[in-house]
């Protein structure tokens, strides 16, 4: 089931709050950290404006994997949203979990503007995780295939 | 539809040495809507600014993609460019194709097949974006002030030089709060009152501040720039406008046994009284709960003695709603009730007494006149032993103490001890501690010099017990240090009490749905970089309401906290960030969900009427968001189920864009 | 008229297969429904599937056609395949009528392509009901369960399986079948009507009649103001349309696939607010107007346009399913009854 | 009923000119990518128009079926469809289906009579096919009465063409109105059922009405007080339609299909239909 | 079953009717058989004639207060079984109702049958009688069967959460208690199961999903003036589970958009044509929410703030929350 074909690459969507980890992605990118170029990045006012509805549709349109990067608990430009993203991915991936959807597919990373090379490595980290697990089947809208 | 021109930025080799540029150019020509692509070497540049402007004229541009570095770097440029070329600002998105492309990708094959999804995507984006016109709200230039302590009397000074009208709002009689209780002041032992007084004069002088004394807010309503605030003045029963401050009526009141607080009850007052002397009004009060002629009309006196004529014993609250451009909480704290420490006996005994009482025994105009006397026999005592983290740091005592560090307790505790060794060198003098803590200016020389100068005998550990015995209190402790227990007889016990947040915080805090932590001290926007402004817009934060602090500390904050409030009030227009939440009335269901997730409480529910497609008119409960006040981070959109909230700028449909661009 | 033992059914499927796929109502989680059989697919005893068997010939989703567009350029590419051969077994005597009722719809003039080409390539094989549910109405609407229509009739006892082909299709696979059925007497299922015909007549239902309802009746029921009452509780759901064997109101949508647009059928239901509204305004602004809709539509609209012919088959779906156990015959009786005109 | 081959299979339809006719009404034309007109249509027909992902609506055809070259559509700015047809260009390619539904029964009802056509905003754009189509065998009829009326001079369908061509016809009389004062405007000035009254037609005619529904429903009063019969006033329906051919049921009306039955109805007819129109 | 009987409601409801208390009833009425009765409103004492009650009186009329409560006219009686009033709590505290304009009588509850749960077991039903918690049913085809009630009622009644009213304005018998009930043994049994095991139960429940809409349909929970499902600028419109995923995505949304607010009082599987367990989703969220953030029971009390619109700064992370039983 899992495609370890070379030729394979997953597609992974990140969303990215604005002032934290955006600035973060940015940071990586000034100091040259390479992570594969298999992420795109989507830039959120907050961690807190994913709606779940954002992540199934990725999955739907043919992500592979979808991680969702904020500011540290308690550094929310905004206060507090983080720890509303916080409670409502905890509670999607858990019931992504429980329909039997790989939870490896869906991260939460908290990244600061500082953390260059923490947004490269967990990015690094991501896609080899998701790599390893192939294809998104269990998720796939067939329509959405090429 | 629109009509999109897409620009890609070599940025010299830095895009364009991993990126294939012309591809990208290329590809993205073919997408819906968009009419004109090109490339260039530098978009930011002039002349590659005028490319934009040029082409917007030539295609009659509706929409701009722009692929080029971070947006962080150059969206503001690119934006203006778009605005002076006619455009709507808001009509421009950047795809980020060089932190977050050409310079982590080394391949050019991939990294140009990224910039051209991240191209797509922001095309898509695009396609869905509507001009945005940020809001502008006018400012009433006029500043409240909550809370007469040093910190509401410093924040209003500052802003009164700066030329604006401020009003505090008091709920004692007096303005000055617990500095004006205190005796002397650490690191520098200046009296206190030497350097409040001064500048309580100033207060009342200032013809830019009004003091409501012996008042409260009521309500708050409204928004930065905008607030309306009622304020409801206490009936004192004498008319300030009159009340000459002489003091005939608080010598000649027969009611003389009530306790003092300004003196936290070592000795009384009458019914009608001026809290001390230096207060600020200086006008009388009558005591409602113990004035004869206020609760059985058989009385009189203060009225036939007051030769100005200022009792009015029909007296009423008064309400007023005043308007103001901006709100500064300073509400302060106060020390927590030590009743549940029974350990300490404080309730048993009279000699038990907490540091602030300990100021007011100091104090020349407290209740013993200056002289350190034992509040149960007024007799000399020779021991004391002082109690440090009563209450503080008690991680294990939640229900009857606080988790956090107090951080003035080490500092005034050395400064009693010192200034007890200093005036009495007969004393003997014992400081608990767990930890001294003097991270200040000059702090850790004032605790040293009462250690190695004055010999107050420091002892790491804590009191265990205290018992009244005879006239003495046994004190049990032990010394962790030496590793036993120690017995001391003493004659004073000076407990230095946790402090905390003012109860009336709470409700002002629902009022100004600012937010609290858990011990109810006031948050800020961000704790590093807006210590000062809560998280609501216009509303900020001064002294020890937002955390323990030392007067300087104090003075410090409220001086921050009155430049921005000036900040504020300069400005004629409020522009607001216009990638504002708002919400689609039709669709909204009224259940509060968003408002519950606002940080900001930018959104509020009326009951309004619509016309429904029968004809029939229906009141429907909907959620409004105040644009001045939303900051835009979308919370609320998520937590609306039927996605009538929506965030202008990063509407749902643009973010669904995107990731359909991306996901293609 | 041709026999098999019940214990050999498995190969008569197989046989069947080797032409044509075979579905077949097979027992799972939640009922009965259609499955095509494979090696070991047991036939269901249920009286009737979950869903319909509309589906084969009206599935719920179904691709019209695809875009491809670049620019202002456009291309519209006709996805349709035809279809394979298949057989549906064991179709109950109300669904076979059901497709009677289908097809007046779609192969009425225009025909409708789409489901003329499903139509003429599925062979239905009926099978008598004998143990009809107390929900069964079927009689009312002049369908004897006994003897369904259909391109093969089935009757089953508890040893053997009947089959009877009436058309030319049917005779046509009931020759292929000739190896692993053998032949009987034309009356040799009789004894099998009879009993059902005895069972049916104790049904619950036996006495509800449509006579006062057809073509003729929509200004007498149309204001009847029982209507406010019947669908007071109405959800608003589509469940009794979704598992109506003759509902075929449709919706025709969009969707955008990976390189292209895809526009596609679905089920509809005229039981949902969307269905009439438009920018403009909103003719069925009421739970009521649509719930109305529904059963007018059934009891006189429908046999207005087709020589008196209900639109309903009685297969008690609705009886079983809806979520507050308001139905047809509920409407029928209270409407037949006289309604709330009286009031 | 023309018997389509292929009634939900739409063919590609490139708008080869576009035409702002009021401040929300803009009028399409639409060819093949070859040139040619679509399909053949008859007066009142109405057509599918789609954008792929946007959606499908149904549209009457307003150019008169004697043009052999072209259809034009007139369509008003209302909901996504119609905002989206607005936003495009010239050299957009879209979708065309049809053509659907009854046309008026102009070769036999009509032949020969006197017509009355009363129209109201933008509910002249069904009635101008059938208008042209009896100019252009103007012998056939009688005599031509147009009662067209609009909120104002500017929000006028096709007021160059009723001015310059119609208006010169012979035995063709137009009466326009809008509903108040108007600089520039000589014209008369009032709604449109209190001018059909003031007119005061004879009832040797066979009226043709199309407009909002309140100008429907006083209009058709007026008519009544003038001594009209049901049977002498026609009208077309408007109706939410997704497939055009009387199947997917949204446009039941009782027993008929306004999208196959319809959209022309004659008054007596609508009489039995129950009033969910 | 029921201790309560059709006469005392009746004469409640008169009571009320005649002291001008209410002006309507929402009551049920009786249908072909035994188990199809319909919730109905009466308006009049006249109207009670038809009134029934007994162990097929489970649907949760709270909903239908959503729009009755708006209407014009005095307050609405409703007779509310302990787990209705949950959700009538819940309304209030969205503002969905006006709880004002309600005249709630709590009812005791000893578990309601349900149509299809009964069907499950038996085929061709004539007649049901239940005498104390036995279900006597008469069939066409195999006589007369006793079943104890605990084999008939639905998981929902034999995992009653609770017996205890939350809100009335009056009370007919004893109150009961809040219940210590097995009602995540379900959940815990397929969090048990291995992802590919999980995958595979769901795929073949959710794949029999027809995307009829009643279970958000019935759902007190679901009560937005327009569904996210139905309309077309949400981006997740669509009418029809065209592809596996569609069901999955209904279902996964809808789940969350009443997380925190759904009282678990089952409805949606009862409704189900299909039998889908739809509550075990719903029960995955609570038993989410009660482990993560503290129990936490939707409609207890007006005013309460849903987890998830709620936070503390010590959290659980989203990637410890999915490490379940490593």
């Amino acid at each position: 089931m899992s495609v370890t074909n070379e030729e394979y690459r997953p597609l992974i969507v990140a969303f990215c709050c604005n002032w934290c980890s955006y600035a973060g992605a940015d940071l990586a990118g000034n100091n040259r950290l390479a992570y594969p170029a298999d992420v795109k990045i989507i830039r959120v006012p907050c961690s807190c404006r994913v709606n779940p509805a954002f992540i199934l549709r990725a999955f739907q349109r043919g992500a592979d994997g979808v991680i969702i990067c904020g500011c540290h608990p308690g550094d929310c430009h905004y206060t507090s949203g983080n720890y509303y993203t916080r409670r409502r991915m905890a509670l999607l991936f858990s019931m992504l979990d429980y329909l039997g959807i790989e939870k490896e597919r869906t991260r939460v990373e908290w990244v600061s503007a500082a953390e260059g090379a923490k947004f490269a490595a967990t990015m690094n980290d991501f896609c080899k995780t998701v790599a390893a697990l192939g294809e998104n089947k269990r998720l796939e809208d067939l329509r959405c295939k090429k | 539809m629109q009509r999109i021109g897409v620009f890609v930025c070599h940025c010299g080799t830095n895009i364009a040495g991993t990126v294939n540029v012309e591809a990208v150019s290329d590809a993205l020509r073919k997408e819906p809507g968009v009419v004109f692509s090109t490339n260039y070497q530098y978009m930011c540049s002039q002349a590659g600014q005028d490319i934009i402007k040029n082409a917007i004229a030539e295609y009659k541009l509706t929409g701009i993609v722009v692929c080029s570095c971070s947006p962080r770097m150059h969206e503001a440029t690119f934006r203006k460019t778009a605005a002076s070329a006619g455009i709507n600002p808001y009509m421009v998105e950047i795809a980020n194709i060089r932190e977050q492309c050409s310079w982590v990708h080394k391949d050019t094959l991939t990294g140009t097949e990224k910039a051209i999804i991240l191209g797509r995507a922001a095309i898509a984006k695009v396609n869905l974006n509507a001009p945005l016109t940020p809001g502008q709200t006018p400012v009433t230039k006029r500043a409240l002030v909550i809370g007469g302590g040093i910190a509401g009397i410093q924040t209003a000074l500052d802003i009164a030089d700066a030329g604006f009208p401020v009003d505090i709002v008091e709920k004692k009689p007096t303005i000055g709060g617990k500095m004006a209780q205190l005796d002397k002041t650490f690191p520098t032992l200046d009296c206190a009152a030497c350097i409040l007084t001064p500048k309580m004069v100033d207060v009342a002088q200032n013809e830019k501040i009004r003091i409501f004394s012996y008042s409260e807010v009521t309500e708050v309503h409204g928004f930065v720039g905008n607030f309306d605030v009622t304020i409801k003045k206490k009936a004192r029963y004498v008319r300030e406008d009159i009340c000459t401050g002489c003091g005939a009526c608080t010598e000649k009141c027969p009611q003389k046994k009530i306790p003092n607080e300004f003196n936290l009850g070592m000795d009384t007052r009458r019914a009608i009284y001026i809290p001390f002397a230096q207060a600020v009004p200086k006008v009388a009060t009558i005591d409602p709960d113990h004035c004869n002629m206020l609760k059985n009309g058989k009385c009189g006196v203060c009225s036939k003695v007051c030769t100005a004529g200022a009792i009015d014993y029909n007296a009423k609250d008064e309400f007023l709603t005043e308007k103001y451009g901006a709100i500064v909480v300073a509400t302060g704290f106060n020390p927590i009730p030590m009743d549940k420490f029974d350990e300490f006996a404080y309730s048993q005994s009279k000699d038990v007494i907490t540091s602030l009482e300990f100021e007011r025994l100091m104090n020349a105009a407290g209740p013993t006149g200056g002289k350190l006397l034992r509040p149960s026999d007024g007799e000399h005592p020779h021991t004391l032993v002082f109690v440090q983290c009563v209450g503080s740091r008690c991680e294990a005592c939640a229900e009857k103490g606080k988790e956090y560090c107090s951080k003035i307790c080490c500092m005034y505790t050395a400064k009693h001890a010192m200034l007890t060794r200093d005036k009495y060198p007969d004393t003997e003098v014992y400081v608990f501690y767990i930890d001294v803590r003097t991270p200040g200016k000059n702090f850790d020389e004032f605790y040293r010099r009462a250690v190695e100068e004055y010999g107050v005998h420091y002892i790491k550990g804590m009191v265990g017990k205290v018992s009244p015995e005879g006239n003495k209190l046994k004190v049990q402790a032990s010394d962790l240090i030496e590793n036993r227990q120690i017995h001391i007889d003493a004659d004073l016990v000076v407990l230095a009490a946790a402090i905390e947040p003012d109860k009336s915080a709470r409700p002002l805090a629902t009022m100004l749905t600012a937010s609290m932590d858990t011990n109810d001290f006031f948050t800020e926007a961000h704790p590093k970089l807006r210590p000062v402004e809560s998280p609501t817009a216009g509303v900020f934060l001064s002294g020890a309401c937002q955390g323990p602090k030392d007067i300087p500390e104090t003075v410090a904050q409220a001086g921050a906290a009155a430049s921005k409030v000036i900040g504020l009030l300069c400005k004629d227009q409020l522009t607001g960030n216009p990638c504002v939440a708002h919400p689609d009335e039709m669709m909204c269901s009224g259940c509060s969900n968003c408002e519950k997730v606002c940080p900001y409480g930018a959104i509020t529910y009326v009951d309004k009427e619509f016309r429904m497609p029968d004809r029939t008119t229906k009141v429907r409960r909907v959620a409004q968001v105040n644009e001045a006040v939303c900051q835009g981070c979308g919370c609320c959109t998520v937590a609306c189920m039927s996605g009538a909230m929506d965030l202008k700028g990063f509407k749902n449909e643009q973010i669904f864009a995107e990731v359909d661009a991306i996901c293609r | 008229m041709r026999k098999i033992a019940k214990s050999a059914l498995d190969s008569l499927f197989a046989a069947m297969s080797e032409s044509k796929k075979v579905y077949l109502p097979v027992d799972g989680e939640g009922g009965a429904r259609y499955q095509l059989w494979t090696e070991g697919t047991v036939l269901s005893e249920a009286v009737n599937t979950v869903r319909s068997a509309k589906d084969f010939f009206f599935p719920q989703t179904e691709n019209l056609v695809e875009f491809k567009m670049e620019g202002k350029k456009l291309d519209v590419i006709d996805v349709r395949r035809e279809t394979e051969d298949f057989v549906i077994f064991g179709v109950r005597a109300c669904d076979v009528r059901s497709f009677d009722i289908l097809d007046r719809v779609f192969l009425g003039a225009p025909v409708d392509t789409y489901y003329k080409n499903r139509r003429e390539h599925g062979v239905i094989v009926s099978l008598a009901c004998n143990k009809p549910a107390e929900t069964c109405f079927c009689q009312t609407f002049g369908i004897d369960a006994s003897a369904p229509a259909g391109d093969i009739v089935c009757h089953m006892t508890d040893d053997t399986l009947f089959l009877d082909a009436k058309t030319e299709k049917g005779e046509k696979l009931l020759a292929t079948l000739e190896g692993v059925t053998e032949p009987c007497a034309d009356s040799a299922a009789d004894e099998q009507k009879a009993l059902i015909r005895s069972r049916l007549d104790k049904l619950p239902l036996k006495g509800l009649t449509a006579d006062k309802f057809g073509g003729d009746k929509t200004k007498e029921f149309f204001n009847d103001p029982a209507w406010a009452s019947l669908s007071e509780s109405c959800l608003g759901c589509g469940t009794c349309t979704f598992v109506c064997p003759t509902c075929q109101c449709y919706d025709i949508k969009d969707f955008k696939t990976a390189d292209g647009v895809r526009r596609f059928r679905c089920w509809d239901s005229c039981m949902y607010s969307e269905f009439t509204k438009m920018s403009a305004g909103q003719p069925r602004l009421t739970q009521k107007e649509r719930f109305r809709q529904r059963f007018m539509h059934k009891l006189v609209y429908y046999p207005a346009n087709n020589e008196g012919i209900f639109g309903c088959v009685g297969c008690g779906r609705c009886l079983a399913k809806c979520p507050i156990q308001m139905n047809i015959v509920k409407v029928m009786k209270k409407l037949g009854e006289g309604g709330d005109k009286n009031d | 009923m023309i018997d389509m081959k292929e009634p939900l299979m739409p063919v590609v339809g490139e708008v080869v000119d576009i035409r702002l006719d009021t401040p929300d009404i803009k009028t399409f034309r639409v060819v093949t990518p070859d040139g040619k007109k679509a399909f053949e249509h008859r007066p009142g027909q109405c057509a599918m128009l789609s954008i792929p992902g946007v959606g499908e609506a149904m549209f009457s055809i307003t150019s008169s079926p004697t043009n052999t070259e072209y259809m034009e559509f007139s369509i008003k700015k209302c909901g996504c469809v119609t905002e989206w047809l607005h936003s495009m260009e010239v050299g957009q390619q879209i979708t065309i289906r049809g053509p659907y539904g009854n046309p008026f029964p102009v070769d036999d009802v009509f032949a020969g009579k006197n017509l009355l056509f009363i129209a109201g905003g933008v509910g002249l754009a069904p009635l101008r096919s059938v208008i042209n189509y009896c100019r252009h065998y103007r012998d056939r009829y009688g005599k031509i009465d147009i009662v067209y009326g609009s909120r104002s001079k500017d929000d006028l369908l096709d007021y160059k063409e009723i001015i310059d061509e119609w208006a010169n016809d012979a035995n063709v009389h137009v009466h326009l109105t809008i509903d108040r004062e108007q600089e520039g405007w000589d014209g008369h000035v009032g709604f449109v059922p209190n001018y059909v009254k003031e007119l005061g037609f004879d009832t040797d005619k066979i009226a043709v009405l199309c407009g909002p529904p309140v100008m429907i429903k006083f209009t058709l009063a007026g008519l009544y007080e003038l001594g009209f019969e049901k049977t002498q006033i026609y009208t077309t329906l408007e109706l939410r339609m997704k497939c055009g051919i009387g199947k997917c049921g949204r446009c039941n009306v009782g027993s008929k299909y306004v999208c196959k039955d319809g959209p022309v109805f004659r008054f007596d007819q609508l009489d039995e239909l129950p009033d969910e129109y | 079953m029921q201790k309560v009987t059709r006469d005392i409601l009746v004469n409640k409801a008169k009571e009320l009717l005649a002291n001008g208390t209410v002006d309507r009833v929402y009551g049920w009425k009786k249908g072909e058989f035994a188990y199809d009765v319909t919730p109905a409103l009466f308006k009049s004492e006249k109207e009670l004639d038809e009134f029934v009650f007994g162990d097929f009186c489970g649907a949760n009329v709270s909903k239908y207060l959503v729009a009755e409560s708006k209407k014009a006219g005095g307050k609405i009686l409703v007779f509310l079984k302990p787990c209705d009033t949950y959700s009538l709590n819940q309304l209030t505290t969205e503002h969905r109702v006006d709880r004002e304009k309600i005249y709630a009588v709590g009812i005791p509850c000893e578990g309601m049958l349900t149509g299809s749960a009964l069907k499950d077991k038996v085929d061709s039903v004539l007649s049901v009688e239940t005498e104390g918690d036995t279900v006597k049913v008469e069939t066409l085809y195999d006589g007369v069967k006793t079943f104890p009630a605990s084999d008939l009622l639905p998981d929902r009644c034999r995992n009653c959460k609770s017996k205890k009213h939350v809100t009335y304005d009056e009370l007919i018998g004893e109150d009961g208690e809040v219940l210590d009930s097995g009602r995540f043994d379900e959940v815990e049994k397929l969090e048990k199961m291995t992802p590919d095991e999980r995958f595979a139960f769901w795929q073949g429940e959710l794949s029999r999903c027809i995307r009829c809409n009643a279970c958000r349909d019935v759902c007190p929970a679901c009560t937005c003036e327009k569904c996210v499902f139905d309309n077309p600028k949400s981006g997740l419109e669509n009418k029809a589970a065209a592809d596996s995923f569609e069901e999955k995505m209904f279902h996964i949304i809808r789940a969350f958009h009443v997380a925190g607010r759904c009282t678990d009082c089952g409805e949606c599987s009862r409704v189900c044509p299909q039998h889908i367990p739809l509550h075990l989703l719903n029960r995955k969220f609570i038993k989410d929410m009660n482990t993560f953030y503290g129990e936490y029971q939707a409609g207890e009390v007006v005013g309460n703030r849903p987890p998830v619109v709620n936070y503390t700064k010590e959290d659980i992370e989203p990637s410890e929350a999915v490490k379940r039983g490593e």
